[in-house]
């Protein structure tokens, strides 16, 4: 029982980071609508600027849990503005056809520049130990993950739904003349917005670099199963994505522990998939979609 | 009385709680011109787009010609004849008006992967025809978007007509358009709805009572009042809920 | 208030403005009449500086607006109505209300919004898409009040209204008009701009073929009907 | 003049089409015509239905199983074994075209992608009939008694399967069938008013596409005589996205052309001593997308069109 | 169309002999082995024609190389083109299991040479062997085997093994559990991961359950999977929890990245080491001189294959393949690679001596690179399996 628990708990932290990302990726859609492909690029960014910090400046996991995001959002804006911007007025898929060509380019940047071969990255000495659940014994550093992601998810949630800000956001990316008509500069408004949601994913790399292999390609695969998490949560809802993430951990932890021996790889990699394929059947627009959306 | 060409029988349909079309009962006879009204968000358009399957029904069932639609896709019912405008103009951006005819005559030769395209030109002339009817011959190979608004009411119009359809429902066929194009609409839709019947959704009382042989009233998703235009325009419900008193004078 | 002179636009290679010249004084409500296609959206977006392509001065308040971005202009008190309706899918009524910053002292409250148009107030929490077509554009109307704009471009407010609510906006313009703010109102009924207007442009082909006032309109009616129908 | 465009176009692709192998090295030859099927049926959806599909390695890599299994258990004749292939994948394409048609625009892009990696991993799995990550070795390619050991010669085999596969496709293009499909990309909801079931129009085009992919796929196999899991991995699709968006999307002589351009350009590459080829065939790309969206082919089409 | 072209009255083909050195220059195995092992065979080349002055064969001797890019249709068409075009006498290297086997497919179909240094996969020398191709350094027996086995003597009798699943994964399962069983060790239990993944902890929480409790844990996971796995072993502190770790693959880039501490105390068998004495040292200080970086045993088994390849050559007087592969056949060769080495005929599986290696606790580490210290030597007979049945040697 104790066992199933710590199973499940661990599955929030994996989904932690699924959510982390999934967010971002809402946040960036349904504000600009533009689908990132480069979000787990960026998630790789995330994990090596910790390194580089860490190795080049020996500056420490804290520096840059702040450092990286504030860094990766000053790239967002700049590719926001450079590249994305150019083609907001086409069809969204040139958006996601350019993200794509950038994350081939980021990753070999990186890859030229530092390997292919995984980079060294330290778990924070503060983290090293393992904290007391009352349950079990689990490793702090987990714990202090989900409890990072959750509290972001909240507040992100809240500033959207809940703010002016994600108000005007939202309309000056729907119809931006008629917004600028109304006294609004829109094009102020989008590109932080754009930073944000890559800062958010830049988080997610950092979190994971001290617990995941730190390599170019780290966040490759990764992002396709992030995809099936924001369809079936509805693309552009900031809580269906989220849960969803989480749900989606959980569902593989499960399924790595206590699906049938023979097909647990199987489950646990196609699941996001399978989940995905049920949903499209009973709800096109996903759990929380909206429909007009497309 | 003529049988009704169209039925609908307790019509409901609610959004999120708000009931937009509410136990609604509608017969419109064989070859009639039926007027809808309301104040807006009477539930019009909703019922429409029930009537023509764009939208699902809550409760309640639908026939045309005897024959039950209740949920059937829009496409199924627009091939047993049932033929929709839209309120807010809905088009190809890129066909010129031509080629919207055409393809709204092509039908089945859709399914034709094989064949050569020039086998929508088999109804060219008939295209032009129809175009011609609504005034657009003029503007037969320009494309949709470059056209002004009133002009693209009128190229809705001729694809609705392209259908052939026994059954033409026009939402607001007439607005936002200059007197001379209301005009010569009304003076279309006199000549098409023979063979034909009509369900129209209209602002306009002068184009309703041109062309209306009933009028129903909606309001709030009700039906207010249901009779001949000048029985309804009398009304005082009607005129208090609807037209408003400075109506009468004109 | 508004000065436009030789104001020229185009869409691609299509001129559909030439040299169009208009003064409209604060406090005035004119129209602009004219058939479809005459060029009247164009004329009002290029007021609001959403048309790229155009040549010309516009002028607000004595002060030459022509090179200003659109944002910038609304700060200056213009207001836009647009002809389609422009509602928010992603935003509530309430949401389509709260959006538009104050930019002008008469700056219309939410209750009294609400008071004005009691449906919208039922659907207040609904998103703007889901409104019925007249409903939006009774809350299209609504958000410029909330900004409180000097200059209103109404593009076709009338359009898709029942009888009942045509009055109403006729009533929300003669209110407006007595607050002083200047009214640039594009509307096809004859009928009813000779109830709110003071002067009326004609507009054909992109010009401006003639200046009238209500009597005139009235003792021309028909003419003119038939004129707008060439 | 430009009436004379079209014909000169299509002779000349002939003539070049039948030059080939004896002027670049016949396995890259081969490889060209693969591909180029491929990214012909990617452009088939992206160009004319809107669709852009992000993952049709599935449908490449599934008939090239497919065309592997039957020419090796059944020894059957090359043709039937791509023919078999082709059947496949769009068998495979029904249900996931089915799923993905009820979205449209990008959700259609990850969805399809997803599933995609989904069948990728079964394929991963699949071991006994796959060969999993060692993939399916010794592909047999048989014609009777001609032998068709030698690339050169195969390469010859194959052309009239391609030719078919590209004429196929430009037939639906310029079809009533390929007219509908744009009037549902521009606007499905009229489309359904006039009569047209736009799910089923879609999902007929999801399907075809698959065809011609699978046609590709099955050729691909035979070409290499072996079949691994990179031809059913996410980054394959991206490929074939690639060369539409480089040659020019709405445009089938775009989408040979891109497909030409990327297969030598990562051939040259691999010879290169250059160690990041996604950072050019990346940076072109990018470039493709925010300068010359028409493509490299629609950029110069359009230029010459200006010109005559 | 291709074809190779016969050069002037030498015996050699095209009038000279042509190494291609066929790999992964840009992916995951790039580190390993990539341009670096081009430079590795050129050593060779110089080495031998060093050695022979004007008694060899010939002074026309080349180089080419390419990048599959861990693709086998690229390594399929490169190796074809290498041998029609190129003239390529001799392939070598040739990484990732999928494009060595294409590659031997071809060598086979063209009845050239090739040395496969890169692979793992034990079907090279089962049922994929054929007359024309050698496998030099390694396979997933000799790895699985080695740890296995000794480990396992060495006290450790409890095993949880975790592979990935996939072809490599489950070879090494397979031969790992056949080993430790053979030592007396027991599995108390096993688990195929997902492949790739970045979360492990399932199986990680699940180790200190098991019944008995195991005193190691055998992960057969690779490149960035073991990274993955063995930071996580950390981060639960199974070592502290009295599980140990044990590797099947793993290389010296890996060590690097995760750090000797990360690792201190792992056991992994290792098909050569740059720093196991001074033989090795020599030359791994002259590749260090010349790449700036310490080899790889797939580097120092490239520069081996390419001099045994040309040795033969010297001593055919030609390079015609099937006289290669006679002189080559049950040859027994000893250079600073192939300690005790035989080609061995039956499956052209090339023998040698195998090495247990721990890597050092952190405070060991004198040296950059030097991180693991040979624990014991595994005698070529035992390192490598018997012939395999599956192994018809066609081609013949
Ligand atoms: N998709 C929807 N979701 C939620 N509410 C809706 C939706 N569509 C319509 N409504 C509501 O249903 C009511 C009826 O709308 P409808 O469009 O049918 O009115 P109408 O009679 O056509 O008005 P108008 O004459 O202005 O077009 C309105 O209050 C509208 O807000
Ligand atoms: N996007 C466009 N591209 C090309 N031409 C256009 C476009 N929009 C409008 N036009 C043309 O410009 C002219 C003026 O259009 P405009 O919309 O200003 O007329 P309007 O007077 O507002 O008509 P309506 O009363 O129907 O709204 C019309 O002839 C129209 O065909
Ligand atoms: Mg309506
Ligand atoms: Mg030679």
């Amino acid at each position: 029982m104790t066992n199933f628990l710590e199973q499940t708990f661990n599955g929030l932290v994996s989904g932690s980071f699924l959510a982390l990302l999934a967010l971002g990726l809402a946040v960036i859609f349904g504000l600009l609508r533009v689908v990132n492909f480069a979000h787990g690029a960026i998630y790789m960014l995330g994990a090596f600027g910790a390194y580089v910090l860490a190795d080049e400046l020996g500056l420490p996991f804290w520096a840059a849990l702040l450092a990286v995001p504030v860094g990766l959002a000053a790239l967002g804006m700049v590719l926001e503005r450079a590249f994305i911007h150019r083609l907001t007025k086409l069809d969204p898929l040139y958006n996601f056809l350019l993200t794509f060509g950038l994350t081939l380019i980021l990753q070999d940047l990186v890859k030229a520049r530092y390997g292919v071969q995984s980079s060294p990255y330290a778990m924070p000495s503060a983290l090293s130990g393992s904290v007391d659940l009352g349950l079990f014994e689990f490793p702090a550093y987990r714990v202090f993950v989900l409890g990072t992601s959750i509290a972001i998810c909240v507040g992100v949630w809240a500033l959207l739904t809940r703010t002016r800000v994600g108000m005007v956001v939202r309309a000056a990316t729907e119809r931006p003349e008629l917004t600028r008509a109304f006294g609004i500069n829109v094009g102020r408004w989008i590109t932080p917005v754009f930073g944000f949601g890559v800062a958010l994913a830049g988080l997610a790399g950092v979190l994971a670099a001290p617990m995941r292999a730190v390599n170019p390609l780290m966040g490759a695969d990764l992002i396709i199963v992030v995809f099936a998490v924001v369809v079936i949560g509805g693309l552009g809802s900031i809580f269906g994505s989220v849960a969803v993430g989480f749900v989606i951990g959980v569902a593989q932890v499960w399924a790595e522990a206590y699906a049938p021996e023979s097909w647990r790889a199987l489950i646990a990699q196609t699941l996001p998939f399978v989940l995905m394929a049920v949903v499209l059947l009973w709800r096109p627009a996903g759990l929380f979609g909206r429909e007009e959306i497309a | 009385m003529a049988h009704s060409a169209l039925t609908a029988r307790a019509l409901t349909r609610d959004f999120r709680g708000f009931r937009a079309v509410d136990a609604v009962d509608l017969d419109v006879a064989d070859g009639s011109v039926h007027a809808l009204v309301g104040p807006n968000g009477a539930g019009k358009t909703t019922l429409f787009n029930l009537l023509t399957g764009f939208l699902r029904p809550t409760a309640g069932r639908i026939e045309v010609g005897g024959r039950d639609i209740t949920g059937l896709a829009p496409e199924k019912i627009a091939r047993l004849g049932v033929a929709r405008s839209f309120q807010i103009t809905s088009l190809f951006s890129q066909l010129t008006c031509r080629e919207h005819v055409e393809l709204a005559l092509a039908g089945d030769l859709g399914w034709k992967f094989w064949r050569s395209d020039k086998l929508l030109h088999r109804h060219r002339d008939r295209a032009l025809e129809l175009l011609g009817q609504v005034g657009l011959a003029g503007h037969a190979e320009s494309t949709a978007d470059s056209l002004a608004y009133g002009r693209k009411r009128a190229l809705e119009l001729a694809l609705a007509l392209a259908l052939d359809p026994k059954v033409l429902l026009l939402d607001e066929p007439t607005a936002g358009m200059g007197v001379e194009d209301v005009d010569r609409t009304v003076e279309l839709i006199g000549r098409v709805r023979d063979g034909r019947t009509v369900v129209m959704v209209e602002h306009n009382m002068s184009v309703v009572g041109a062309l209306a042989d009933r009028v129903t009233v909606l309001q709030a998703g009700k039906v207010l009042v249901e009779g001949a235009y000048a029985q309804v325009r009398d009304d005082e419900r009607v005129i208090s809920a609807y037209l408003g008193e400075a109506h009468v004078a004109d | 208030m508004l000065r436009i002179d030789g104001l020229n636009a185009w869409y691609g290679e299509a001129q559909v403005l030439r040299d169009v010249a208009l003064e409209v004084a604060a406090g005035e409500v004119v129209t602009l009449c004219g058939r479809n296609g005459a060029g009247k959206t164009t004329l009002l977006r290029s007021v609001m500086g959403l048309h790229p392509q155009q040549r010309g001065t516009i002028s607000l308040r004595g002060a030459d607006i022509t090179k200003k971005p659109a944002h910038s202009r609304a700060r200056l008190g213009v207001g836009w109505v647009q002809d389609d309706r422009g509602s928010y899918a992603t935003l509530t009524v309430t949401e389509n209300l709260t959006l538009p910053p104050r930019v002008g002292p008469r700056a219309w409250s939410l209750d009294r919004v609400y008071e004005m148009f009691p449906n919208l107030y039922e659907r207040r929490n609904s998103p703007a898409t889901k409104l019925s077509g007249g409903e939006q554009q009774m809350l299209a109307l609504a958000r410029v009040l909330r900004m409180g704009a000097e200059l209103l471009l109404c593009d076709e407010p009338t359009e898709g209204l029942s009888p009942l609510l045509v009055q109403r906006v006729g009533e929300i313009l003669r209110l407006v008009k007595a607050d002083g703010a200047t009214v640039l109102l594009v509307e096809q009924n004859l009928h009813f701009a000779t109830t709110v207007a003071d002067r009326h442009y004609l507009l054909a082909e992109g010009r401006v073929v003639e200046s009238l006032d209500n009597t005139e309109v009235r003792n021309r009616e028909r003419e003119l009907l038939a004129y707008l129908g060439i | 003049m430009r009436r004379f465009a079209g014909p000169v176009l299509l002779a000349a692709g002939l003539l070049v089409a039948v030059w080939l192998p004896n002027g670049v090295y016949t396995g890259l030859a081969v490889d060209l015509l693969c591909w180029a099927l491929f990214a012909v049926s990617v452009d088939l959806l992206l160009g004319y239905a809107g669709l852009l599909s992000f993952g049709h390695a599935a449908y490449w890599g599934s008939s090239a199983y497919a065309t592997g299994l039957l020419a090796v258990h059944l020894g059957l004749p090359f043709p039937l074994a791509v023919l078999g292939g082709a059947l496949t994948a769009a068998l495979i394409a029904v249900p996931v075209g089915y799923l993905a048609v009820k979205r449209v625009g990008i959700y259609f892009a990850m969805v399809t992608l997803a599933f995609a990696q989904m069948i990728y991993f079964i394929a991963n799995e699949w071991r006994s009939v796959t060969g999993g990550e060692n993939g399916m070795q010794s592909v047999p390619r048989t014609l009777g008694s001609v032998d068709l050991s030698d690339n050169y010669y195969f390469y010859y085999a194959a052309l009239p399967i391609v030719l078919g596969g590209l004429g196929l496709t430009w037939r639906i293009v310029h079809s009533p069938f390929g007219r509908v499909l744009v009037a549902i990309r521009d606007n499905p909801a009229r489309a359904r008013a006039l009569g047209y079931p736009v799910h089923r129009y879609k999902l007929a085009a999801f399907v075809l596409s698959a065809f011609v992919a699978g046609l590709g796929g099955g050729l691909f196999a035979l070409a290499h005589q072996f079949v691994s899991l990179d031809t059913l991995h996410w980054t394959t699709s991206g490929k074939a996205v690639i060369m539409v968006v480089l040659g020019g999307i709405g445009t089938l002589w775009g989408a040979l052309f891109g497909s030409s351009f990327v297969v030598v350009l990562e051939d040259s590459l691999s010879q290169a001593d250059f160690a990041s080829p996604g950072l050019i065939t990346g940076g072109v790309f990018v470039l493709a997308v925010l300068l010359f969206r028409r493509g490299l082919w629609g950029t110069v089409a359009a230029f010459l069109r200006r010109r005559f | 169309s291709g074809g190779p072209q016969s050069g002037g009255d030498s015996k050699l083909t095209g009038g000279k002999i042509v190494l291609g050195v066929l790999n992964d220059q840009s992916a995951g195995y790039s580190a390993l082995s990539g341009k670096n092992s081009v430079e590795a065979v050129k050593m060779a080349i110089e080495d031998f024609k060093a050695k022979y002055g004007d008694k060899a064969v010939t002074k026309d001797i080349e180089v080419v190389d390419a990048d599959h890019q861990n693709k086998p249709d690229v390594a399929n068409t490169k190796a074809a083109e290498f041998y029609d075009r190129d003239g390529v006498d001799v392939i070598l290297d040739v990484p990732t299991s999928s494009a060595a086997l294409k590659v031997a497919d071809v060598a086979k179909a063209k009845k050239k040479l090739y040395f496969n240094i890169g692979a793992a996969t034990t079907d090279l020398t089962g049922k994929s062997c054929n007359k024309y191709t050698f496998h030099y350094a390694y396979d997933t027996y000799m790895l699985a085997n080695g740890t296995g086995k000794n480990a396992t003597e060495n006290g450790a009798k409890n095993w949880y093994i975790v592979y990935p699943n996939y072809a490599f994964g489950q070879d090494m399962e397979r031969s790992f559990k056949a080993a430790v069983e053979k030592a007396g060790g027991h599995v108390v239990g096993e688990d195929a991961a997902p492949f790739p993944s970045d979360n492990f902890s399932t199986y990680l929480l699940k180790a200190p359950t098991l019944n008995p409790k195991p005193d190691v844990i055998g992960t057969m996971q690779a490149g960035a999977d073991l990274v993955n796995l063995v930071k996580q072993y950390n981060e639960f502190k199974l070592r502290d929890k009295g599980v140990g770790l044990s590797v099947g693959l793993m290389f010296l880039t890996d060590i690097h990245s995760l750090t000797p501490a990360a690792l201190a105390g792992t056991t992994y068998t290792d098909a050569w080491y740059w720093n196991f004495d001074a033989k090795n040292r020599e030359w791994a200080d002259k590749f260090k001189a010349r790449t700036g970086s310490r080899p790889t045993f797939a580097h120092a088994a490239n520069y081996s294959a390419a001099t045994q390849y040309l040795e033969a050559v010297q001593a055919a007087g030609t390079d015609e393949a099937d006289t290669i592969v006679a002189q080559l056949e049950g040859k027994k060769v000893d250079d600073f690679f192939l300690r005790n080495g035989e080609i061995r005929k039956a499956d052209h599986r090339v023998l040698h001596d195998a090495y247990l290696a721990q890597v050092k606790q952190p405070e060991e580490v004198k040296e950059d690179w030097d991180y693991v210290k040979i624990l014991k030597t595994i005698p070529a007979a035992e390192a490598f399996r018997a012939p395999s049945p599956d192994c018809q040697m066609s081609g013949a």
